[in-house]
């Protein structure tokens, strides 16, 4: 079994073999591998080297925590892989992207409006929760395509507030 | 005992604790340790929360909403009387500063933890603190009078020079608060003060102050009787703040020798004295490179960093605030408090540091803390705790203690690398690279060094690959295990042999 | 360096831990407090533990009876060889005391983190060590030289008067050891300490001494290093006992004044003296009502209960035993070593004190651990770790500190309650009883307290309706439950209500 | 739905009625009782009053852990409850106890045997584990029926051990 795992933009390559055992990039790890109990809690040996974590699976992806950091890791079988990089060559993207609300809160400013043209990084909504003032901003270039919030608005975890069409997306 | 001044102070054996989350547990085990039994109150948001499981009694008081639940005076006063709870502790927030709710409690015959009404009203009215301090001799930063236009804050902050700071005359907390460099953003920063201070404290004035740069933020933290005994127990060094939310906390101070802690004691005792204060109390200060150090406000409440200052004095603050609500004369004198050792504390926080501090919501799935020497864990999170966005983002606070600053910061690295909270996002990365920054370990830094100076960007971090044999070992197991349950004859187990094989292999 | 004695001092950067449990993990933490890599073995019982979860590397040494793994020397050597460790740390118990364990590793070019070889071999033979201080001017209790016969320590015994106790020559922590008051009991008693003796460090020779009655036990903890300083830390008062285990210890003690502190102190650190003792040690003394005190035995090792110690004095005693094995100086002189506060420790075991202490075994299901300001938890427990009846029973250390004894006591009360493990049984309700005690509060006990005058039959306890109605509703809810799956179109959920109802009700 | 719990030979009668609420011993009582997740962990709240347990199932009775103290609650439906206790009015019960081995170790001594008269609290087994020796005693009078192991012998947790035939056992 081939998976490819990807943790901020790094691929990694794992095998997992009856016979072989188990190869990251093709080179064989002694691994040994705990669940602790029921839990999200997992302990690693890998060449005697102990990494302890939770792991637990996102809509997407997985959290895995170790020493305080959280890691994003995306999983895949690699025949899943191959076709997708396969389907998403040559082939260009629809460039949407949509601001989300990141909790539930109030909202305590809109300074952008429906042609305005933003960079990545630029302030698009001002969203009040625990008790302070969180500023969303642009995720890339674009120009705002539509504004579903007003101030004043409550708004939900992860209702779409603003939409802005990003340039063209380069083919991968 | 009624004093003059309205302040209650009496013997009492049951405590109603008006509070939530770490220091509403903080405070239920002081009391359990003094013997006084306790009265928790709940909002919906909280009945499982461990203020409510530790209490020996415990009250629903409506909405998770505060101001349907924690901040209505009436709920609380009715619980006190239905429990027959003699004293409230309002922690630190909701209701901690309120000069009504002390008045309200001293009118229902029950003791405030905490200084009389009139001591609080003095110093939640920063103009009238300034005031008061300043005749009693405690120096303050240049600033405005209440009251002035616009323009007339305009011409004066021209007139003392940019930058200047924006201020709430009902602020705390770093809420109201916003730093101007130019005049043309004036406007805009009175504007938010006002948004943020109406909606945290319903009043919307401001006013304006000096920005001292390159500043500290040093405070004092005073105990005083109600016999006329007030004491300073040492500096906490709070420079370490984003949005003027303090995030890291030390005592004693790298910048404070013994002769200047004793002259800002002095000070911050003759502030306290000016209105009359009892009980636990705080004056924050300014530092500046010069080491003059100017009055920013008083705390007229117990803080969230309390608890360094009792690691480096070995006096429990909370226990100490009970005594003195009970009306006993402070068993320590000035002479008796010495510093002892170092002690700092992260704030852990529900929030993104890679992702510009956003706040996260959701539901807490793990929570493993950190144990062991010199470490200290003040919390309120369990699993199961859904953090929402009614309360404030701080989940817990860690606390470590050395015999050096050194020893403290390893101490504290080592326990930010056993503390696990899954579900929300939290802030330990953030505070591990703060312990691994030299700026911080030179105890080289000022209140705007993380805004100004401090970037998660450069942070190395080198579990990639672990992480990703992790996710990948976990998303195996899982289809193995799925596979086995759709067809359980047509597979064997050999393909989970390679796991135990390998162990088999070593031993 | 290494040194005339055979001692091998040297900085070392990766250290490996000879043991398990709780100490292995508390040695993790002053390792990596340090910035010393850490190496973790375990046998097949322990993968799970968190001291191989805690390291940085963990090796495989074989199945779960010590003596086919933690107490096999030439398995740790060779981990220590295939890892990289340049030095081992061997805890308590297993190899801690083993002298040629010591020579082994400085035979083998690796650092031995505790004294010198010839340090452990003299002092961990009762007689020779009784000689080797009685020389250096050091008081020790009356009693029989080694290698006589039953008939001549009877006679001994005669001559000296009962009670005398007859104690294994390598004995250590109780094992070995009878107290006996007629002579017609002294045959049994000699093959029952032989038995345990040659089970527990497979030597049978036996000795007796008198027996010291309402006599104390009362230790001081030493520190040492390779360049010639040794200093004493205080006192630890571990009278509480029970078939010469200890269950809880203080520092200080509730007898010992400055002056007697001092005396034992400078006695302590003769005895060191006279073996060129080089780490952490204890000299464990019995302190008579008359205030007399009786070399007993030197601990060559770091013990269970050095936590106290270092509540009261700041110092972290593993992290100081690295730094002498580094070939540092010690930073400490006499004149800083000062007692503040008072704390106290209590050994978590899993045995039934309802039912002669017996000892439980069975897997921890549920592990919730105290916590709050002045509690300290040394824990090696988990949930789903089977407690095994290959390693002993003391699961867990709940150490608390107070400004005073009350206050310290107090603060345990609190922390008992709050301590939760299921699975097994645990002397938790022992340790409540004793901080209820009268003779505990005043201080008034002596070792043979526990087994002679205080009983877990007199316990009040008040719960038993709200256990039986807890047990009730989990019970009718799981009824409940079953029904439900078993026909879930032919009831509603009506059954349920009651429950949300009463809820709903107070809202 | 009525319950007979019993703690430490007290009985409690526990009324659970969709209509009347919770009744204990025939009192009505404000009851908010919340388990917290998938634990055993449970928190009650009894007329305000706050109890925190941990409660676990048992082969014939239920754990419940409050402060430190641990309850043995054995928890019967009413009517099971009455039926047993008609049951065994006026029968005499088989009079045999068995000393089992309370966890796993190696026997040290047995100190008696078949035929010998034991009181109450004599001691019948020395059974060596954790690194102590620890005795087992008698449960009643009575006189030894058998004896399963020999010194030295390894035993399991639960294993019989000695048997010994109680006095003629009162009618209940």
């Amino acid at each position: 079994m081939k998976y490819i795992a990807t943790v901020k933009d790094r691929e990694y390559t794992i095998e997992i073999d009856p016979d072989r055992g188990i190869l990251i990039d093709d080179v064989p790890q002694e691994i040994d591998f705990q669940r602790l109990g029921q839990s999200g809690f997992l302990s690693l040996l890998m060449n005697h080297r102990s990494v302890s974590a939770v792991v637990e699976e996102k809509n997407d992806h997985w959290d895995v925590l170790i020493q305080g950091e959280l890691y994003n890791v995306q999983v895949q079988d690699e025949r899943v892989y191959r076709l997708e990089r396969m389907r998403s060559t040559g082939a260009t993207v629809d460039g949407q992207a949509i601001v989300t609300s990141p909790m539930p809160g109030i909202i305590v400013a809109v300074p952008v409006a429906v042609g305005d043209i933003v960079k990545r990084g630029d302030k698009v909504v001002v969203l009040e929760s625990m008790k302070m003032e969180n500023e969303l901003r642009a995720p890339c270039d674009g120009v705002i395509t539509h504004v579903n919030v007003t101030a004043g608005a409550n708004v939900e975890k992860d209702q779409e507030l603003v939409g802005i069409s990003q340039e063209v997306a380069e083919a991968s | 005992m009624l004093r003059e001044d309205g302040l209650l102070v009496k013997k009492f054996d049951k405590l109603l604790i008006a509070n939530r989350g770490e220091i509403a547990l903080r405070i239920l085990r002081a009391a359990h340790e003094l013997g006084i039994s306790t009265v928790a109150v709940f909002s919906d948001a909280d009945r499982n929360a461990p203020h409510v499981r530790y209490a020996d009694e415990a009250y629903h008081i409506g909405p998770p909403a505060a101001r349907d639940s924690y901040l209505v005076i009436e709920k609380l006063l009715d619980v006190a009387k239905r429990s027959g709870a003699e004293a409230i502790h309002p922690g630190y927030g909701f209701l901690a500063e309120r000069a009504g709710f002390a008045q309200a409690c001293a009118d229902a015959g029950i003791v405030f933890v905490g200084p009389p009404a009139r001591a609080i009203e003095i110093m939640g009215d920063k103009l009238m603190a300034r005031a008061t301090v300043t005749a009693a001799g405690v120096p303050v930063v240049p600033g405005t009078p209440i009251g002035q236009s616009d323009e007339e804050m305009t011409a004066a902050a021209i007139q003392m020079g940019f930058p200047v700071l924006v201020k709430a005359a009902a602020g705390g907390g770093g809420k109201g608060m916003r730093p101007v460099h130019r005049v043309e953003d004036l406007p805009d920063a009175f504007a938010a003060a006002r948004r943020e201070s109406k909606a945290a404290f319903g009043d919307d004035t401001v006013y304006l102050e000096k920005l001292i740069t390159e500043a500290r933020h040093i405070e004092i933290q005073l105990l005083a009787d109600s016999h006329g005994n007030t004491i300073y127990l040492g500096e906490r060094e709070c420079s370490l703040q984003r949005r003027h939310q303090k995030l890291i906390e030390e005592a004693p101070s790298f910048v404070v020798d013994a002769d200047l802690r004793r002259r800002m004691g002095e000070v911050a005792v003759a502030a306290a004295r000016s209105v009359n204060y009892v009980n636990s109390g705080t004056i924050e200060f300014l530092l500046d490179r010069d080491k003059n150090f100017y009055f920013l406000e008083m705390n007229t409440r117990l803080q969230v960093e309390h608890p360094v200052t009792e690691l480096v004095t070995g006096v429990d603050i909370v226990q100490e605030q009970l005594r003195i609500a009970r009306g006993r004369r402070l068993r320590l004198r000035q002479e008796d408090i010495q510093i002892k050792g170092w002690a700092i504390e992260c704030r852990i926080n529900a929030e993104d540091p890679y992702n510009n501090y956003m706040p996260s919501t959701g539901t807490i799935t793990a929570a493993h803390l950190p144990a062991g020497p010199g470490v200290r864990v003040d919390s309120g999170v369990y699993v199961g705790n859904e953090i929402t966005p009614y309360y404030d983002s701080m989940i817990s606070k860690l606390i470590c203690y050395g015999e050096t600053r050194g020893e403290a910061v390893l101490r504290m690295r080592r326990a930010l690398e056993e503390y696990r909270i899954m579900g929300v996002k939290t802030n330990i990365p953030f505070h591990q690279h703060m312990m691994d920054s030299h700026r911080f370990l030179s105890g080289q830094f000022d209140t705007n060094f993380v805004e100004e100076r401090f970037s998660m960007d450069d942070r190395e971090i080198d579990r990639a690959m672990e992480a990703a044999l992790l996710a990948t070992l976990a998303a195996h197991e899982q289809s193995q295990r799925a596979a086995q349950i759709v067809a359980p004859g047509a597979r064997d187990t050999s393909n989970w042999k390679w796991l135990s094989r390998w162990e088999r292999l070593r031993r």
